[in-house]
C-alpha cells in the first residue's frame, strides 16, 4: 500500500501536475514571511526590553543613523519582485495561456447552477450536441437539443465528475444563473463561472491518482476520543464493528449516519461496546466544490470527482452513452 | 486672522440641550456622537458573528438562549438557516466596515482630534459636519431595518456580487439605499476634512509640521472623495436593475431555477459590478488602516518620548499608499478569468503597494530604538498592533500573487488575512485611541488595571480567533460556508472551527472590563489636567474637555510635532505651541 | 487673481468674455449636430464629437468656472482626479481585451 | 447661529489654494462628481462594447429625439451664461440685476426639465414586441415590432416580481412608419402565444435605454438640486445681499460653479447619448 494521505490543517493532498509549482510558491512565501516576521519580531522585542522606561534612563533625541532598514526594505522589494517574476507569473501564464492542443485534450463542458454541477461530455463521437437556454428543464439541465445527431450520445452527469487520469483535461466552464466558482482543492484549480461567458481551464490529474487508490490511502485510524460525527460524517468504516453479542453496530462500508444525533448515538454505542478506535476512509475522497457565494445552499454545492484510468473511463463512457440519462437527484 | 479671537465671547452663551448634544455643529460633539454610534454598531456586528460562530462550531444545532427569538426566516426551531447565515455574514461585513470602523476612524477620531491638532476652532463647515452624521445615522438605521424586510436582510455578501444580488430579496434594495446614504455622508465628510486640514491650520503649522495623524486623515479623505463615487454609481445601477427592470449586470440568456429570464433585456456585464465595487473597496481597506496608523503613530511618539523615526518617509509612504491603492483593485478578481497581461499588472502593483506599508511599519518599529517606553494602556494596544498588522500584511502577499491565490482565494486564509489587519489591527488602534484621548474628551483618565485586563485577554483571544483561520484556509476551507463539515476537507479540520468560536466568545467576555471601565470613568475616573500624557501636539494645548471654539488663545506653532527629549530642555517634551 | 480685489471694470471686461464664450459654445453645438447629419464613419464621428465636446467643456471650465485664473493646489487635485478618471475609463478596455473566456450570447 | 465660532478663511482666500473655504470645498465636491459620472460613462462604454450584435442602436438618434436635445443643449448653455452674469452683476453691486439673472437661470432650468418631461413620456408610450416566430409586416419578415398601442388594445399590466410587462392574451399594435416614410402600416393583432417579450421604451427596454435613463435621470436630479438652491437664493438673496454683499457673491459663485458643472456634464451627455 502507498503512503497514507490526509486532509488536515495544511495544504490538502496534491494530485495534479501543475499544482506543485503553486505549492512551491506558497512554501517559499511562507518561509520568507516567517523570516521577516521573526527578524522584525526579535528587534521589536529587543527594543521593548532594552528601552523600557526606568529610573535613570532617558530617550535619545537624535534619530538612529543606520542603513540596515533601508537595505531590509530594498531586500523585501527585491525578493517580492523575484517571487512575482520568478515564481508567480510562469505558473499563471501556463495556467492561462498554454491550453493543451485540441487533438490531445479531453474536453468537458461544465455548467454550474444553483446548486449543482452539470457535466456535459461529448460522448463517444467526441462532438458536443448544441444547447439552448429555452430547452433547460429539470430533466435536461444543460438544455441539450436532443434531436440533434451530435447530441445523441452526449452524457450529462449531475454532481458526478468522471475523468481519466494522466490526460489533459480541458474544462469549458459556464453557468446558467449566478456566479459560481469551480474549485478542486486537491487539483489546485479554481475558476469563477460567469454567466454569459464560457471560460476554459485545464489541468492534468497525476497518473497514480485514481479515486479508488486515493480512498485506500486516506484510510485512517481514529481513536474514539477523536471520533466525532462532524469530522467523520463523510467517512465509511473499513471493517465491521460489533458489540459483545456479535451484533454489527457499524458495518464495513457504512457511515455514522445522516445526522449529528444519530452519529453521536452510534459512537456512544460503539464506545460502550469497547471499541477503542475506528478505521475509516472517505466515501468520496475527491470533491469539486463551489467557491463563490451563490445562495443559501452554496455550501452544499459540490460534486463527487471520480478519477479512472483509461480503461475504467472508457467503460464508464460506454455505459453512460448507451442512453441519455439524467440522474436528477 | 483676528476675527478668530472673537469667539471667546460666545463661550458662556447656553444652547438648548438639543442644539448642544443632538443637532450640534461642534466637531467635538459630532465626533463623540460618531464614536458612540459606531461602537454600538461594532458591538452589533460582533454579536451577529458570535451567533454565526455557533453554527460554524456546531452546525445544525439549535442556538442556545437566543435561537428561539430570532424568528423563523433567520432561525427555524432555533437553528440558523442558510439564508439567515448569509444575511448575518453580509451584514457583519457591511456593518463592520461601513458603519463601525470607518465611522470610528474618520467620523469619530478624525472629527474630534483633527481640528484640535491643527489648532482650528472647528471644522471648515460645521453644519455640513452635522449633516454628515445625520446622513450616516439613517443610513445605518436603513441597514438594520432591512432585517425586518420579507426575506430578511441583504444576503449576497458585503460584496453584493451581481447577478446574485439582483435576484435577491428586498433586503438588498435596502442595502443599496443604505449605501447611498453612507456614501453621501462620507463624501460630505471628506470634503470637510480636506478643506479643514488645508485651510484651517494654525499659524506656523506648515504641512511638514502636521502630526502624522493629520496626514493619515488627509490621505484617507482623498481616498473617500475619489473612490466612493464609482461605488455610488454602481449602487445606482444595481438599484435600477432591481427596481426598474434594467439589465446592467444581467447578461443575456440567464436561467434562474430552471426558468429562462426572457423578460430581461440582457446584455449586461456581471463583472462590471465587481470592477466598480473593488475600485472603491480596495481603497476602502486603506481607509480602514490609515487612520489606525495615524492613531498608533501619535501614541508611539508620546510613549517612546522621542520623535518618530523617519517622519517624512511616513508621510510620503502614506501618500504613495493612497495613490497606489487606486490601481490594485483587480487583485480581488484574479479568479474571474483574467488573462496574463492584466493579472501581471495587478500583481505587480500589489507587490509595489506592500512596500510603503513595510516602510511605515519599519519606521514605527525603529522609533522604539533608543526610546524610553512607557507601557501605558494605549501603548500596550499600540505595540500589539504592530505585529498583528505585520501578520495581516504579510498574509496579503500570498493573496497578491496570482499563482498562490489560485489555492487561497475565497478561503479562510483571506478571512484570516484581513481580520488580522482590521481586528487586532484597526480595532486595537481604536481601543488605543480611546484610552489615549479619553482624558481629553472627558477630563478624566480611564482605569489602568481594567485597561490592562482588557488588553491582555483581548490579545490572547483575538489571536485564538484569527490564527486558526489561516490554517483552515491553507487546508482549502472556503469562506461563506454555512456548514464547513459538509465538505470532506472541511470536516477534517472541523476542530479548528470549534476553537475559533470559543475564542470569539471569550473575546467578547474580555470586552466586559472595557465597557465597565468606559462608563465608570466618564463619571468616576481620576480627574486630570490639559496634558496628562505630557504630549506635544496641539490638542493637548486646549483645556480638557475643550470648550466650544476649542482654544482659550489661538495657538501659534513654533516647531515640529514630536519634539520629545530635546537635549538641554528641562522637561522631556516641547509642545508645538511653546516658543522653543 | 483673487476676485475680492476685482474692480467693476474688470468685471465688465469679464462679461464681454462670457458673451464671446457663449457665442463659441453655440457655434460648437451647431457643429456637433451638423457633423452628425454628415453621417461620418463611426470612428470619425466619435473623435469629432468628443473633441468638440472637450473644447466646449474646457471653455465652460476655464471661463465660466474661472479655472483659468485659479492657481495652486487645486490644479494638483484636479490632475489627480483626472488621472483616476482615466483609470476608470480604461476599465472597459481592460475587461474587453483581457477576458480569457468567450462571450456566449 | 449666534454661538457659531468664527472659521478662518470663511471669506478670504488661503495662500495655498487661493480660495476661500466654500470654493475649495465645492471644487473638491466637483472632483468627486467627476468620478461619479466617470464611472457611469465608463460603464456605458463597457456595456456598449460588449453588447450582443443588434441589441444596441446604431446611434442614439435612432430612438431619441435629436432636435429636442439640441434645443435643450442651447437652453442649458444659456442658463450657464445667465448664471455667470448674475455673479458678475452682484460683483458690481447691482443686486436687482443679479437677482434677475438668477431668476432667468431658474426659468431656463425649468424649461430644460419640461422638455425632458416630454422626451421621457414619449418613451413610455412607445412599445416594442419581440416575437417567438417572425411575422410579416409591410412585406418584411421581422422578429420584433415597434409601435404604439392601438386605441382598443386592452391595457398591459406590469408584473411586479419580474419588473416587466406580463405577456397579454393578445395585443393590438400600430406599428411605426418604416424609415423614410410617414405612412403607418395597418394595426396588427399579435397573439400572446407568439410574444416572447414586450416592453415600452423605458429603462427596461434595452441596455442602451437603461443607460440613457440612468445618465439623464441622474443629471436631471442634479438640475433639480441646483434649482432648489437657486430658488432659495432667489427668495432670500436680496436680504442677504443687503447685509453681506461679499458673502452673497461668494455663495452665488459657488452655486455657479456647481451649475456650470451640471452644464458641462450635459455637454458630454448630449453627443454621447444622442449622436454616437
Ligand atoms: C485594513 C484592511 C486591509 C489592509 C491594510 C490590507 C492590506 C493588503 N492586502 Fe488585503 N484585504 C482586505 C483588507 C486589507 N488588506 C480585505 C477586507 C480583503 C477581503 C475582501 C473580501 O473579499 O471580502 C482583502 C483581500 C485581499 C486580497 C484578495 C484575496 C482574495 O480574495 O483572493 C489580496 C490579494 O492581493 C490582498 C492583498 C493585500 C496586500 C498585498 C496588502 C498590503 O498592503 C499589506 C502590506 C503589509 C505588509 C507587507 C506587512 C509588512 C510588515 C513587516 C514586513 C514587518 C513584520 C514584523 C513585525 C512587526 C514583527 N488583500
Ligand atoms: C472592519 C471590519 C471587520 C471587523 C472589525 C471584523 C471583526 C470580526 N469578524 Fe469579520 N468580517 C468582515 C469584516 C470585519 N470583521 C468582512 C468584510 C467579512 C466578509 C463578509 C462577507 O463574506 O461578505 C467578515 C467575515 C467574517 C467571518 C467569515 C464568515 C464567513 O465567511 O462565513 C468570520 C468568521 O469567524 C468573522 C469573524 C469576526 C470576528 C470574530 C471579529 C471580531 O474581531 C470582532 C471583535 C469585536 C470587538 C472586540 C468589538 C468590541 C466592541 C465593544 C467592546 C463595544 C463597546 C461599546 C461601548 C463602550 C459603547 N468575520
Ligand atoms: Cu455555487 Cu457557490
Ligand atoms: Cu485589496
Amino acid at each position: 500500500m502507498q503512503a497514507p494521505m490526509h486532509y488536515g490543517r495544511w495544504l490538502p493532498p496534491l494530485l495534479s501536475e501543475h499544482g506543485s509549482q503553486i505549492d512551491h510558491l506558497i512554501d517559499v512565501l511562507h518561509v520568507f514571511m516567517g523570516v521577516l516576521f521573526v527578524g522584525w519580531g526579535i528587534f521589536f522585542l529587543y527594543c521593548l526590553t532594552k528601552y523600557r522606561q526606568r529610573p535613570g534612563h532617558t530617550a535619545r533625541y537624535e534619530p538612529v543613523k543606520g542603513t540596515v532598514s533601508k537595505y531590509a526594505e530594498i531586500g523585501v522589494g527585491a525578493f517580492e519582485a523575484f517571487l512575482l517574476v520568478g515564481l508567480s507569473m510562469p505558473v499563471w501564464s501556463a495556467y492561462k495561456n498554454d491550453p493543451p492542443a485540441p487533438a490531445e485534450r479531453f474536453e468537458v463542458r461544465v455548467v454550474a447552477e444553483q446548486f449543482q454541477w452539470n457535466f456535459h461530455y461529448p460522448g463517444k463521437d467526441g462532438k458536443f450536441g448544441p444547447t439552448r437556454a429555452d430547452l433547460i428543464s429539470a430533466s435536461n439541465p444543460v438544455g441539450l437539443v436532443e434531436t440533434d445527431p451530435a447530441a445523441s450520445d452526449d452524457i450529462v452527469s449531475v454532481n458526478e465528475f468522471h475523468l481519466p487520469v494522466g490526460r489533459d483535461i480541458y474544462v469549458r466552464l459556464t453557468t446558467k444563473d449566478v456566479i459560481h466558482s469551480f474549485a478542486i482543492p486537491t487539483m489546485r484549480v479554481k475558476q469563477d463561472a460567469i454567466p454569459g461567458m464560457e471560460i476554459p481551464i485545464w489541468f492534468k490529474v497525476k497518473e497514480d491518482a485514481k479515486s479508488e487508490a486515493i480512498r485506500e490511502r486516506m484510510t485512517q485510524v481514529f481513536p474514539m476520543r477523536k471520533a466525532n460525527w462532524y469530522r467523520l460524517r463523510h467517512h465509511i468504516a473499513t471493517q465491521d464493528y460489533k458489540d459483545k453479542d456479535g451484533q454489527v453496530l457499524l458495518a464495513r462500508g457504512q457511515d455514522l449516519g445522516a445526522t449529528y444525533e444519530a452519529g453521536q448515538e452510534l459512537l456512544e454505542k460503539l464506545e460502550k461496546a469497547g471499541v477503542t478506535e475506528l478505521s475509516m476512509q472517505p466515501r468520496n475522497p475527491l470533491e469539486v466544490i463551489c467557491a463563490q457565494l451563490c445562495g443559501n445552499s452554496h455550501f452544499k454545492m459540490k460534486a463527487q470527482m471520480v478519477t479512472h484510468d483509461d480503461a475504467g473511463f472508457a467503460a464508464w463512457v460506454e455505459e453512460k452513452s448507451k442512453v441519455i440519462e439524467f440522474d436528477d437527484f | 486672522m483676528s476675527k478668530h479671537d472673537t469667539h471667546a465671547d460666545h463661550h458662556h452663551e447656553e444652547l438648548p440641550f438639543w442644539r448642544k448634544y443632538i443637532f450640534s455643529v461642534d466637531h467635538k460633539v459630532i465626533g463623540v456622537q460618531y464614536t458612540i454610534t459606531a461602537l454600538v454598531f461594532l458591538m452589533f456586528g460582533f454579536a451577529l458573528m458570535m451567533i454565526m460562530r455557533w453554527q460554524l462550531a456546531y452546525p445544525g444545532q439549535p442556538i442556545p438562549f437566543i435561537g428561539k427569538y430570532l424568528g423563523d426566516t433567520i432561525a427555524l426551531d432555533g437553528i440558523l438557516s442558510g439564508d439567515g447565515y448569509n444575511a448575518f455574514g453580509a451584514m457583519h461585513g457591511t456593518i463592520m466596515v461601513f458603519l463601525a470602523i470607518v465611522p470610528l476612524g474618520v467620523g469619530g477620531f478624525g472629527n474630534y482630534v483633527l481640528p484640535l491638532q491643527i489648532g482650528a476652532p472647528d471644522m471648515a463647515f460645521p453644519r455640513l459636519n452635522m449633516a454628515s452624521y445625520w446622513i450616516y445615522l439613517p443610513g445605518g438605521i436603513i441597514m438594520l431595518a432591512s432585517f425586518f424586510m420579507p426575506g430578511g436582510a441583504a444576503n449576497s455578501g458585503w460584496t453584493s456580487y451581481a447577478p446574485l444580488s439582483v435576484i435577491a430579496t428586498t433586503g438588498q434594495t435596502m442595502w443599496l439605499l443604505g449605501m447611498v446614504f453612507l456614501i453621501t455622508s462620507s463624501l460630505l465628510g471628506s470634503v470637510n476634512f480636506i478643506v479643514t486640514a488645508v485651510q484651517l491650520r494654525a499659524k506656523g503649522l506648515s504641512f511638514f509640521r502636521l502630526p502624522f495623524f493629520v496626514w493619515a486623515q488627509l490621505v484617507t479623505s482623498f481616498l473617500l472623495l475619489l473612490a466612493f463615487p464609482p461605488l455610488e454609481a454602481a449602487a445606482v445601477l444595481q438599484l435600477m436593475d432591481r427596481v426598474a427592470g434594467t439589465s446592467f449586470f444581467m447578461p443575456t440568456g440567464l436561467v434562474v431555477s430552471g426558468v429562462e429570464q426572457a423578460h430581461l433585456s440582457g446584455g449586461g456585464s456581471p463583472l462590471l459590478w465587481q470592477h466598480l465595487f473593488w475600485f472603491l473597496a480596495h481603497p476602502e481597506v486603506y481607509v480602514l488602516i490609515l487612520p489606525a496608523l495615524g492613531i498608533i503613530s501619535e501614541i508611539i511618539a508620546t510613549n517612546t518620548r522621542k520623535p518618530l523615526w523617519g517622519y517624512k518617509s511616513l508621510v510620503y509612504s502614506a501618500i504613495f499608499l493612497g495613490f497606489m491603492s487606486f490601481i490594485v483593485w483587480a487583485h480581488h478578481m484574479f479568479m474571474t478569468g483574467m488573462g496574463t497581461t492584466l493579472s501581471t499588472f495587478f500583481q505587480a502593483t500589489t507587490m509595489i503597494i506592500s512596500v510603503p506599508s513595510v516602510i511605515i511599519l519599519t519606521c514605527l518599529i525603529i522609533s522604539l530604538y533608543g526610546a524610553s517606553i512607557r507601557f501605558t494602556v494605549p501603548m500596550l494596544f499600540a505595540l500589539s498592533f504592530l505585529p498583528m498588522f505585520a501578520i495581516g500584511g504579510l498574509t496579503g502577499l500570498p493573496l497578491g500573487l496570482t499563482a498562490s491565490d489560485i489555492h487561497l482565494h475565497d478561503t479562510y486564509y483571506v478571512i484570516g488575512h484581513f481580520h488580522y489587519v482590521v481586528a487586532p489591527g484597526t480595532i486595537f488602534a481604536v481601543f488605543a485611541g480611546i484610552y489615549h484621548w479619553f482624558p481629553k474628551v472627558t477630563g478624566r483618565m480611564m482605569n489602568s488595571t481594567l485597561g490592562r485586563l482588557h488588553w491582555f485577554f483581548s490579545f490572547i483571544f483575538i489571536n485564538g480567533v484569527f490564527m486558526p483561520m489561516l490554517f483552515q484556509g491553507m487546508a482549502g476551507i472556503l469562506r461563506r460556508q454555512y456548514d464547513q463539515s459538509e465538505q470532506l476537507h472541511g470536516a477534517s479540520a472541523q476542530g479548528l472551527s470549534v476553537m475559533v468560536s470559543w475564542s470569539a466568545w471569550l473575546l467578547f467576555v474580555a470586552q466586559i472590563p472595557f465597557i465597565i471601565n468606559f462608563f465608570w470613568s466618564i463619571w468616576k475616573g481620576q480627574k486630570v489636567g490639559a496634558n496628562p500624557w505630557e504630549a506635544t501636539t496641539l490638542e493637548w494645548a486646549a483645556p480638557s474637555p475643550p470648550p466650544h471654539g476649542n482654544f482659550d488663545t489661538v495657538p501659534v506653532v513654533y516647531c515640529g510635532p514630536y519634539e520629545y527629549s530635546v537635549p538641554g530642555k528641562k522637561t522631556d517634551f516641547c509642545p508645538q505651541h511653546v516658543v522653543a | 487673481m483673487s476676485h475680492h480685489e476685482m474692480t467693476a471694470e474688470e468685471v465688465s471686461h469679464h462679461v464681454r468674455t462670457y458673451l464671446k464664450v457663449f457665442g463659441a459654445l453655440l457655434v460648437l453645438t451647431v457643429i456637433t449636430v451638423g457633423v452628425f447629419y454628415l453621417h461620418l464613419p463611426i470612428v470619425g464621428a466619435v473623435v469629432v464629437a468628443l473633441i468638440v465636446a472637450s473644447i466646449k467643456g474646457s471653455l465652460v471650465a476655464c471661463y465660466f468656472m474661472h479655472l483659468i485664473s485659479e492657481r495652486g493646489l487645486i490644479y494638483w487635485i484636479l490632475a489627480l482626479c483626472a488621472l483616476f478618471f482615466v483609470v476608470l475609463l480604461l476599465l472597459p478596455v481592460i475587461t474587453d481585451h483581457e477576458a480569457v473566456g468567450t462571450v456566449t450570447h | 447661529m449666534s454661538a457659531a465660532v468664527a472659521i478662518p478663511h470663511d471669506m478670504e482666500p488661503h495662500p495655498v489654494t487661493g480660495m476661500y473655504n466654500g470654493k475649495f470645498g465645492l471644487w473638491l465636491f466637483l472632483a468627486s462628481e467627476v468620478m461619479l459620472f466617470g464611472a457611469l460613462f465608463s460603464s456605458y462604454v463597457l456595456l456598449r462594447m460588449g453588447a450582443p450584435e443588434g441589441t444596441w442602436p446604431k446611434h442614439g438618434a435612432e430612438i431619441l429625439n435629436v432636435p429636442l436635445a439640441t434645443f435643450n443643449t442651447v437652453v442649458l448653455i444659456t442658463s450657464s451664461v445667465t448664471m455667470v452674469m448674475a455673479w458678475a452683476a452682484l460683483k458690481m453691486n447691482n443686486i436687482a440685476r443679479g437677482q434677475l439673472f438668477l431668476t432667468v437661470t431658474f426659468l431656463l432650468a425649468g424649461a430644460f426639465l419640461v422638455v425632458k418631461y416630454f422626451e421621457y413620456s414619449e418613451k413610455f408610450n412607445h412599445f416594442e414586441v419581440w416575437l417567438k416566430e417572425p411575422m410579416v409586416v409591410d412585406g418584411n419578415s421581422v422578429s420584433s415590432i415597434r409601435g404604439h398601442l392601438a386605441k382598443d388594445c386592452p391595457p398591459l399590466t406590469k408584473e411586479t416580481h419580474i419588473r416587466a410587462f406580463a405577456i397579454p392574451e393578445f395585443i393590438l399594435l400600430d406599428p411605426d412608419a418604416p424609415a423614410g416614410s410617414k405612412e403607418h402600416p395597418p394595426t396588427l393583432r399579435i397573439d400572446g402565444g407568439n410574444i416572447r417579450r414586450i416592453s415600452d421604451f423605458g429603462p427596461a427596454h434595452s441596455t442602451f435605454l437603461a443607460t440613457y435613463f440612468t445618465l439623464t435621470g441622474l443629471h436631471g436630479l442634479h438640475i433639480i438640486g441646483g434649482m432648489v438652491v437657486i430658488l432659495y437664493f432667489m427668495l432670500t438673496g436680496s436680504r442677504f445681499a443687503q447685509k453681506r454683499p461679499d458673502k452673497y457673491a461668494d455663495r452665488i459663485e459657488c452655486t455657479g460653479l456647481y451649475w456650470h458643472f451640471v452644464d458641462l456634464v450635459w455637454i458630454f451627455l448630449f453627443p454621447v447619448l444622442y449622436l454616437l
